[in-house]
């Protein structure tokens, strides 16, 4: 009865595995991956250097303002006597968090109207789309800084717990997640109406399955791609977003350190200290730049038009 | 081709519009003064704050002012009246208590701007609304002092005072009444006379002002231009226009001075940080003139005495040892900002040199703290017996760098002496109203006072000056502070009218605040200013604004 | 065309309601209370008459009441009093208006051409040399921080070589031609450059589909100069659905232009929105934010319209 | 036998089509118009018709995945089914859909056994047991669809309609997709399974070549209606029906090389937004009269072969 010989079919390889190897093959993409890999192994080394180097990163010393780099502190110091290294790994430490959490909270808010919105279709999809149309319309710096400057106690949060820097940090994530997950959302949408009239959804359909499952088993998996894409390329963009809110001073408030504030005060030292606006807005750029390429490589990866797989009939 | 001719002419025109920059003469008949915080209202006497005083007051004129020297002079009036120039006298009120009586002559030729002439009617008429809660004047001096104003002629006029006090000889800002009278008259509450009023609907009328200069053009949220007042009776402006440019922080001042868009700048508050000042004069000390004079405005930080923290003494006398408050002025000022020891510099001829002063001692302090019951536990933070941890909150105003550099310097050096500081930077407003008016701030607040030689201390410092709804929320005692030995004090200062009783007053006042320290005195904001060299003449008081002079600036 | 016009902009209109409710509740979550804020300083008002005035100003209702008459009163042409500036807010708001339009416009004058031409020059020879540092520019211009670039900008040429203003606005009362544009320098360049990024993208994607299309290998094989062929036809055609990118972008560039005129001093829709955030001055953000979404809003559906009417594919 | 498998009594399924903007216009689609229809156990059911006929509809409704507006659908399986387990199953035309590309040759056979509940170790004998059935190897179990060709992958999806022992295989055109030459290797594999298994098929297909190798009865769709249903026998050797007719003569046929020449279908088949009167087919049919497009035919027997039922007033 068999007719098909195991010789005929192709050694079993992941997908991921081609990418991976397609991914390799865009350079610019490869060595972003590689600085981020290594910036982020940096920062997470903020505390262990500054056990080792003694120094804490919210210790002012006024008698140490304006160092030059030196052996203790290799960056040397700013106005407050802080060290500068240090502080940059924990701002990069936070806006590398904030990046993260942010998309990700995004697309799971995105993913969950998008896909609600398309494998639902009809009345739902017309109001969800409307909606994000109405947040796509919104100029986000404007409604962020608003959100910025919501008094929480007025939501009946205790006034410490508004104020504590973990809430504050939580505070940047949500409200940038709130404001900006109308692209995921769209993606999501016309990947799931893609996948809502597959045949293999509808098989599913007829052996019992329940939008439930069809939703978790078939639709997330094959709306991943495009999501993952536009997922890197959002964290970019969230990174950029924090810095320009903190620097406008309605994110993360010093003490706690981040590129965007660092800036804010580099600002003010432009006459004694111009290089301290160098070191955070490099890095912000740095940082940004090489997320968007691995964005683009994750593109280009993922990209069936440039898939080699041949499919025969 | 067409590539090269486009690139070609872009490279010219980028050459024109820079060099524009490089060639500019700079105008010398006028003076552009760098300025934060545009008026919320333009009306002289409502809403008065400190940047406000730095602008009204080239336009209208205070009837005395204190000099550059600290001494009282008259700007409208022909003699300062004094007990012993007989233009001021004590009197027997009718129930028996004693009242003074104060007698003015405003200068031959005043006249607002449209030629109107000041006169005494323009005085009462000021009297009437300064008297009238609905309106709520808040200008430094108050008009409500005076029970009633008698008319002599046009130009003198005395002042009826229902008690002794020894600020009868300073007096604030006259309104013209052929202009403010009908509005007074048609919006007899604050919030629609202010909104009506021409300070604000219409800044640029000639009539409003009587110095020595005018308002001639305004554009909101970016500049004032103040023109010659042609009925100016004193010597003729050497400036033919002062143009008050504004910009969001002391950093974008900074910018615009450097690159020659503006020529002055006030330093802090209204200006650059003092710091940016010393950072300026650093690197260009030959660029710009420096005008510094000692000041009488106080940094300090208020204390919530009602919480049970801090109403141990022994723990506000350790929380302000731990502070290292020469190192702050050293580092961040060069130490031309005085450290302050109490309500008045050093340099002040009241200062009392007997009281007690705190310099920086952390091993004193931490005995002091386990003496109130606080030892350092696990992670270095103090807690008393009761498990308590010893934290408080410091609250200051958003956006000043310096005093947000000095609150993470108090938060690091109070972690020293195992007490853990939260710092808090809210807006302004928020600053003023919520937090300080109405006393919601549990811990620390830091900001500024000023004792004008004028002012009494009792503001700060007198039981009554609580804000509390009585009181209807004046008063700048925001620490709670009550003392029965402090009231006898404040009554004495408030009716001297001698400098030896202002001074054994004064000491008194010294000697208690530093025993029961309702306040942690930090330092003396300097009083200066940032120029062009070529700007002379330039005088520059200890107390009241030196736009009171502003006819005298040259450009040469 | 015309009811499909018309169902766009009733939607339009529906939206900028749910939105101006929207904000009306954001803002009264600010910290602070709109009528301290207001009479901040008055020391003569005593909680008789506060209480008074808050039923005068009906503050005391609940937020659907007041919703509900702040939009009558918006409806009838009052859009309130700003506590900062102490004027109406229509006041306050047309001259700012009018400075962002023109910091938005003569970006746009200079990003446009330039993504033009570097999106032609890029789509000549896709992954040639030029493309590759055409694209590495425009992937720079989306990751600048605009504030940054600001900065470094001012340090170079205002306070270092002193060759442009530090700020963008002048300070005369009339200030000449030259002058206006020496301050408005700095700002246009940070704002396109940080605006021509994805525009080169896009007019280089399309440079790329319509070169390949049939009339244009047509057009060079009769003959046509190479340039001719770049910009008759393959330019022309990128062109007209630009009209949309751009419309579509107004949102970014608006929240570039806040940033850029806080940091250059400039009284325009953005920074008026940002001081009246940081000011707590309700009636000045609800209306200035508000007016920010009308108008993106209004762009978008342009740009909806102009799609409609430019692209024979869809008929309406 | 008891009763039927399968019986659709007067059934239709009237789509109503949304206006532009959120109001219905009121027009319905008739996709299909009170079709009536049994099928025994075992039996094998054609569905023939053009596109746009209806017979996809008609299907889906069998199957589950569409709901009737009209008429009545009854189920009768010989076994009780439980723990969910399905009585019809469905093959669908594109090979390429119905595999879910990011699961396992073995997860997507095994997906209808663990929609009932069944653990991946109990699954695991039983996919294999099928995998051998539909002539695949064990080894397939492990690989993704991307891997396999199209007539291995409809022989994976016929696996999937297997696992769940159903009585009732809804085959959507399963061929068609197919090169000419795997086609006849899947519908030998559909007939083996057939009888190996005692499995219904309602075999939906526009093809009377592939039908006749399957088909026990056939039914001919057309706009929605029923009309003709007979023995395969019988309607090979002599449709009764013009439709039908010109169907068999326009189709190609498996081994037979060209078609026909002869009677064709005029013009294009009429929208079933507004079917025409009477006879649907009479604008098209060569043998129409003036009954036709006024009165509609019902499906009756003819008088010479009860067995095969047409609608039509012209009967051969």
């Amino acid at each position: 009865m068999t007719d098909v010989t195991v010789a005929a079919l192709p050694a079993p390889r992941s997908i991921w595995s081609l990418r991976f190897e397609k991914f390799r093959g865009h350079r610019l993409a490869m060595y972003s991956l590689v600085f981020l890999a290594v910036l982020t192994a940096i920062c997470l080394m903020a505390w262990p250097l500054s056990q080792y180097l003694g120094i804490d990163p919210n210790k002012t010393n006024l008698l140490a303002r304006f160092k030059a780099p030196n052996a203790q502190h290799w960056l040397g110091t700013d106005d407050l006597g802080r060290d500068v290294l240090i502080r940059l790994m924990y701002g990069g430490q936070v806006s590398i968090a904030v990046g993260l959490l942010a998309t990700f909270l995004m697309t799971v808010l995105g993913v969950a109207v998008g896909v609600t919105a398309g494998f639902l279709g009809g009345r739902t999809d017309a109001v969800l789309m409307r909606l994000t149309d109405c947040m796509i319309a919104l100029p986000l710096i404007p409604l962020l800084i608003v959100l910025g400057a919501v008094d929480l106690t007025k939501l009946g949060l205790s006034a410490a717990s508004a104020g504590s820097p973990l809430f504050i940090f939580l505070r940047i994530v949500i409200i940038i997640a709130l404001v900006d997950w109308t692209t995921m959302a769209r993606i999501a949408r016309a990947g799931a109406i893609q996948v809502r009239d597959r045949d293999y959804v509808r098989a599913a359909t007829v052996a019992g399955a329940k939008r439930r499952y069809n939703v978790l088993v078939h639709v997330l998996p094959n709306i991943s791609t495009p999501l993952i894409v536009a997922a890197t390329l959002t964290v970019g963009r969230v990174i950029l977003l924090e810095s320009t809110l903190s620097f406008l001073g309605f994110g993360i408030v010093p003490p706690t350190p981040t590129w965007g504030n660092m800036l804010t005060n580099a600002q003010q030292l432009i006459i004694s200290a111009p290089h301290l606006a160098v070191y955070p807005g490099l890095l912000i750029f740095a940082t940004v730049m090489a997320v968007n390429f691995v964005g683009d490589g994750v593109r280009y990866a993922f990209d069936p038009r440039a898939e080699n797989e041949g499919r025969s009939h | 081709m067409k590539m090269k001719k486009a690139l070609a002419g872009a490279l010219l025109a980028a050459t024109v519009l820079a060099s524009g920059g490089v060639q500019a003469q700079p105008d010398k008949s006028t003076l552009v003064v760098g300025q934060l915080q545009f008026l919320t209202n333009f009306h002289p006497l409502i809403q008065v704050n400190n940047t406000k005083r730095l602008v009204v007051n080239y336009g209208l004129r205070p009837i005395t002012a204190y000099d550059e020297n600290v001494v009282n002079q008259c700007v409208l009036c022909d003699q300062v009246p004094s007990l012993q120039n007989g233009l001021a006298e004590v009197v027997d009120n009718p129930d028996g208590t004693k009242g003074m009586r104060v007698r003015f002559t405003l200068k031959q030729g005043l006249s607002w701007g449209d030629g109107t002439p000041v006169t005494t009617k323009d005085v009462v008429f000021t009297h009437k609304m300064g008297s009238d809660e609905k309106i709520g004047f808040s200008n430094y001096n108050p008009w409500s002092r005076a029970s009633s104003v008698e008319v002599v002629d046009d130009r003198t006029f005395v002042l009826v005072l229902p008690e002794v006090v020894s600020s009868f000889a300073s007096w604030d800002q006259i309104l013209p009444v052929h202009l403010e009278e009908p509005i007074y008259a048609a919006n007899p509450d604050a919030e629609s006379y202010t909104k009506q009023s021409l300070y604000n609907t219409k800044p640029t009328t000639p009539g409003l002002w009587n110095g020595s200069f005018m308002l001639t053009d305004y554009q909101i949220g970016t500049r004032l231009i103040w023109e010659p007042n042609p009925h100016w009776p004193g010597a003729k402006p050497g400036l033919s226009r002062v143009v008050l440019s504004y910009r969001d922080n002391s950093s974008a001042l900074m910018q615009n001075l450097l690159s020659g868009e503006i020529d002055a700048v006030p330093v802090s508050p209204g200006g650059i940080s003092f710091s940016q000042m010393l950072d300026i004069q650093g690197q260009n000390p030959d660029k710009f003139s420096y005008h510094i004079a000692d000041g009488t405005n106080l940094e300090r930080i208020a204390m919530n005495l009602d919480n049970p923290i801090l109403s141990d003494v022994k723990v506000r006398e350790a929380l302000l040892l731990s502070i290292d408050r020469n190192a702050i002025t050293e580092a961040l000022f060069q130490g031309k900002q005085m450290v302050a020891n109490g309500l008045l510099s050093n340099t002040s001829p009241y200062y009392n040199n007997g009281m007690e002063t705190y310099s920086y001692d952390l091993e004193k302090a931490k005995a002091l703290l386990s003496e109130a019951g606080w030892t350092p536990g696990a992670d270095g933070i103090c807690v008393n017996g009761k498990g308590d941890r010893l934290t408080l909150e410091l609250a200051t105003t958003a956006g000043n760098q310096t005093r947000e550099q000095i609150a993470q310097v108090i938060q690091s050096q109070l972690s020293e002496a195992c007490v853990e500081i939260s710092t808090k930077f809210v807006p302004l407003q928020e600053y003023n109203g919520e937090l300080a008016r109405k006393r919601q701030f549990t811990g620390l607040i830091m900001s500024s006072i000023d004792f004008s030689p004028s002012t009494s201390p009792r503001i700060a410092l007198g039981s009554n000056r609580v804000p509390n709804s009585e009181n209807k929320f004046t008063g700048n005692n925001f620490s709670g502070y009550k003392s029965e030995a402090m009231d006898a004090a404040l009554d004495k200062f408030d009716t001297a009218l001698s400098a030896d009783e202002t001074k054994a007053a004064w000491t008194e006042i010294q000697s208690t605040f530093a025993q029961d320290l309702p306040m942690l005195p930090l330092y003396f904001y300097a009083r200066a200013y940032v120029s062009v060299p070529d700007l002379t003449d330039f005088r520059q008081s200890t107390y009241d604004p030196l736009q009171n002079f502003a006819e005298e600036w040259h450009r040469h | 065309m015309l009811r499909y016009t018309l169902s766009r902009l009733s939607q339009a209109i529906l939206v900028t309601f749910v939105m101006s409710f929207l904000l009306f509740m954001l803002i009264g979550l600010m910290p602070g209370d709109p009528l301290e804020n207001m009479l901040e300083g008055n020391p003569s008002l005593t909680p008789e008459l506060m209480a008074q005035m808050r039923e005068l100003y009906g503050l005391d209702q609940s937020v659907f009441a007041r919703y509900w008459n702040w939009l009558m009163a918006a409806l009838s042409g009052d859009l309130g009093y700003s506590s900062l500036y102490f004027r109406p807010v229509t006041d306050v708001l047309f001259p700012a208006m009018l400075q962002t339009v023109k910091l938005m416009g003569l970006t746009l004058l200079v990003s446009v051409p330039l993504a033009l031409l570097l999106g032609s020059l890029a789509a000549r020879k896709p992954n040639g040399l030029i493309d590759s540092v055409v694209g590495v520019f425009s992937f720079a211009s989306i990751s600048l921080p605009n504030f940054w670039v600001s900065l470094l900008l001012i340090i170079l040429f205002s306070v270092k070589l002193g060759w442009l203003p530090a700020s963008g606005t002048p300070l005369s009362a009339a200030p000449s031609a030259l002058e206006q544009m020496r301050h408005m320098v700095l700002p246009v360049a940070v704002l396109a450059m940080f605006h021509v990024g994805p525009l080169v993208r896009y007019v280089r994607a399309s440079m790329i589909e319509t070169l390949s299309a049939d009339f244009v290998r047509t057009a060079r094989a009769k003959g046509l100069g190479e340039g001719s062929v770049m910009v008759r036809h393959a330019l022309r055609n990128a062109l007209i659905p630009m009209v949309t990118v751009l419309a579509l972008s107004f949102g970014s560039l608006f929240s570039g232009a806040l940033v850029v005129e806080t940091i250059f001093g400039m009284l325009g829709m953005g920074k008026m929105i940002y001081d009246a955030i940081g000011n707590i001055d309700f009636n000045l953000a609800l209306v200035g934010l508000l007016l920010a979404t009308i108008v993106t809003l209004l762009a978008n559906l342009l740009a909806d319209l102009a799609y409609a009417l430019l692209d024979p594919r869809i008929t309406l | 036998m008891s009763n039927p498998l399968l019986e659709i009594d007067r059934l239709s399924v009237h789509i109503p089509m949304r206006g532009k903007g959120l109001l219905s216009s009121g027009i319905k689609l008739r996709a299909v118009d009170e079709v009536s229809l049994t099928m025994q156990r075992g039996e094998t059911l054609a569905i023939v018709g053009e596109s746009g006929s209806g017979k996809s509809t008609l299907g889906y409704v069998v199957a589950g995945l569409r709901q009737q507006t009209g008429g009545s659908l009854k189920i009768t399986p010989s076994r009780p089914h439980q723990n969910g387990r399905k009585p019809v199953q469905i093959i669908f035309q594109d090979p390429f859909s119905a595999l879910d590309p990011r699961m396992t040759v073995e997860d997507i056979i095994g997906e209808p056994l663990r929609l009932m509940g069944q653990d991946r170790g109990t699954r695991r004998g039983r996919v294999l047991e099928v995998l051998e059935q539909v002539g695949m190897p064990a080894e397939a179990a492990q690989r993704y669809p991307h891997q396999f060709s199209g007539g291995q992958r409809q022989r994976l999806a016929i696996a999937r309609a297997l696992i769940g022992d159903p009585e009732l295989i809804v085959a959507d055109e399963p061929l068609s997709a197919l090169d000419v030459s795997i086609q006849s290797k899947i519908l030998n594999l559909m007939s083996d399974i057939k009888e190996r298994h005692g499995i219904s098929y309602f075999f939906i297909s526009h093809d009377f070549g592939v039908v006749r190798h399957l088909a026990d009865r056939v039914a001919v769709l057309y706009l929605g209606r029923l009309m003709e249903l007979a023995p395969a026998d019988e309607i090979f050797a002599n449709p009764a029906h013009p439709y039908t007719r010109a169907l068999m003569d326009a189709v190609p046929r498996i081994g037979r090389g060209r078609r026909k020449r002869g009677q064709v279908l005029k013009g294009e088949i009429p929208t079933p937004l507004n079917p025409p009167s009477g006879c649907v087919f009479h604008t098209r049919c060569p043998r129409a009269t003036a009954i036709c497009s006024t009165e509609r035919p019902l499906l009756l027997p003819l008088v010479s072969r009860p067995a095969q039922l047409a609608a039509c007033h012209h009967k051969e």
